[in-house]
């Protein structure tokens, strides 16, 4: 490269510096002196500091003990982050959806809701990810914490405020309630009539007031 | 020629005795703990005859050997089979080396002779080499790296990427899954097990005697209980009705064939 | 102190410095770009090397990796304190050799040089320090497991790479590291028959019927 040719250090220089370099602790000047056989490594110790001072590592004195580190200005590269991109789980995306459509939420109603249990690893991934947050206790028994979705939540979405989530209706409109079979899923809530028959009858209403917190047990419609 | 031939290294202990045995010759020194092998001890003796390994004498270099073992012998030490099989393998060598071949065998005993010098020289070519390797400046013991290197380390920081469909069409997903656990199917006419109960126990309330179970559903005269998917859930669960009463010991319930008749009685307290 | 004022390096060598200063282990050229957002450090690496060539620590290339490591010429003032290299056995010694010149190598080819079985533990030791690996089996039936040297191997014995093995071109020009498997330099061994005259019989398919290859371990002859 350009530089010119680097002058070939002093010998003491030299070894002052391999020992500081191999050293597994910073050494004093008279640890290193001994170690070199007595010489007297002030002078060397200051040019190496000098040689240093402009260099990617640095030799510092620190109580009268001298050693080598990264530059002030460099530590950032001893430690660094990466950001990786990831896609949310099905799974997460799911309780996610459930804590924005239902919050505030315990993890024991979102498990109700999903019918399956919920690792505790979901939602900190969705913690995580700043979109949902602890918001408090539900005064029940156990005062399990109660999640809710976060500013960032809204913001990722580009949501106004969670109104503007598709209700239930819509979502039906669009197809997206339709896996099923219409006549397989529906309802019978009717009640049982005088002559003991009972009229299996679909509840329009009943969609909206779901909430399968608790849900009712068949035994219970008869 | 087969004395001192395994200079500075001490003898093992099983050699001891021998070794302070003081036998005929002092200067005798055996040692085959020190041997990596028949083939390292032929490449040792290869060796003294300080020549090129690509020149030494094959024939020179059996006999060596052939004393060796033979010394050995004499001492009555114990000698490990391959030094035996090799020393056979060297005599059959000298023979065939020695004699005048009349028919030509192959391989012939020169190609064999070769072939063992081929050998102890990459054998002793490996030796060399591993005496370089191991003296060069080594990293630890004659150059050494940082003593306190601060370490590099990475975080790895998680983006999470979702889009709002599969947003919406999770959470459509998940009230999919919910709802069939609470349907029922539309518009199908039952007799609940209620006012089976109800029906089964005030008829048996009034009944004298044994009636059959059929007697006791409504009749199929009157109007919607003529429909037959009707009179099967009435049926049905009038028989559970019969079985409640009978487990609260309101009612005897008895057949007398399998697929018979049932017939119910009230017990009468 | 009479050393003209050093330049101050350009501020990605500076970079390069801090990290393998920094790293504890040897780095690649393509880990080190990669830990400073994807640089071209080749250059910086050779201005690097240029800069401590004549200082008391080198920057030195071992397999592809580079790290800083002391001056040899400094190694006796080095070498004092630190014992902490492992004494290898001459067995061991030797067959690491056999593996760095002849890799990759199977057990059976090591004992056909050798001209005895190698304890297992050989091979043990070796990979324990990190300087042989098995790279994989060997089609041939048996299928045996084949051994080659590992970068760490390049960067404890000081080698840029497997070419600058000591006398490996002269070992190679005079046919001593031609395979060992080849039936052409097999000895044959025969069995003493009852007449105590031994019949030597080149055997092709066997090759464990060869030279006195693993009768006796030395340790044995007592």
């Amino acid at each position: 490269m350009s530089a010119p040719e680097p002058q070939r250090p002093d010998e003491l220089v030299r070894a002052v510096e391999a020992t500081l370099f191999a050293a597994g602790q910073p050494m004093t000047a008279e640890a290193i002196s001994t170690h070199l056989g007595g010489a007297d490594v002030g002078e060397a110790l200051a040019e190496l500091q000098r040689h240093y001072a402009r260099r990617g590592v640095h030799l510092v004195e620190r109580g009268k003990r001298w050693h080598f580190e990264t530059a002030p200005d460099l530590a950032h590269l001893l430690r660094r982050e990466r950001e990786e991109v990831k896609r949310l789980s099905r799974a997460a995306t799911e309780v996610l959806a459930i804590v924005a459509y239902h919050e505030p939420v315990s993890r024991a109603e979102i498990e109700a809701i999903r019918g399956v249990q919920t690792a505790k690893g979901t939602l900190d991934v969705l913690m995580e990810a700043g979109w949902v947050r602890i918001v408090g206790r539900r005064e029940v028994p156990g005062r399990p914490v109660i999640y809710a979705t976060t500013p960032d939540f809204l913001t990722h979405f580009g949501l106004a405020s969670l109104r503007e989530l598709p209700g239930i209706d819509e979502l039906r409109a669009a197809g997206l309630l339709d896996p099923v079979d219409d006549a397989q899923i529906e309802l019978a809530l009717g009640k049982p009539d005088d002559t003991g028959v009972t009229t299996a009858a679909w509840d329009e209403d009943s969609a909206e007031a779901e909430l399968p917190i608790g849900l009712a047990s068949p035994g219970q419609s008869g | 020629m087969t004395t001192d031939l395994s200079p500075g290294a001490p003898p093992g202990d099983e050699w001891d005795g021998v070794a302070s045995a003081g036998t005929a010759n002092a200067a005798l020194y055996l040692e085959l703990d020190g041997w990596e092998g028949p083939l390292d001890l032929l490449l040792d003796l290869a060796r003294r005859q300080k020549v090129d390994l690509r020149r030494i004498s094959i024939l020179d270099l059996v006999d060596q050997y052939l004393t060796y073992i033979e010394r050995a012998e004499a001492l009555r030490l114990e000698l490990a089979a391959d030094y035996l099989v090799m020393a056979a393998w060297l005599a059959y060598l000298k023979s065939a080396l020695l004699l005048p071949r009349e028919e030509q065998e192959d391989p012939s005993p020169e190609e064999l002779a070769l072939r063992l010098q081929l050998r102890l020289q990459r054998l002793g070519a490996m030796r060399e080499a591993a005496a370089r390797l191991i003296a060069r400046d080594r990293l630890g013991r004659d150059v050494f790296a940082r003593g306190a290197p601060e370490g590099l380390r990475v975080d790895r920081r998680n983006r999470w990427q979702c889009e709002w469909f599969d947003l919406v069409r999770a959470y459509g997903d998940v009230k999919v899954r919910a709802e069939p656990v609470v349907h029922m199917v539309r518009e199908r006419m039952v007799m609940t097990l209620d006012s089976a109960l109800s029906r089964v126990s005030a008829m048996l309330g009034v009944a004298l005697d044994w009636m059959e179970l059929r007697e006791f559903l409504p009749p199929p005269r009157e109007g919607e209980w003529a429909d037959p998917r009707l009179r099967r859930s009435a049926l049905a669960s009038s028989f559970v009705a019969a079985l409640e009463l009978a487990r609260t010991g309101q009612a005897q319930l008895a057949q007398d064939e399998i697929f018979g008749p049932l017939r119910l009685k009230a017990v009468r307290g």
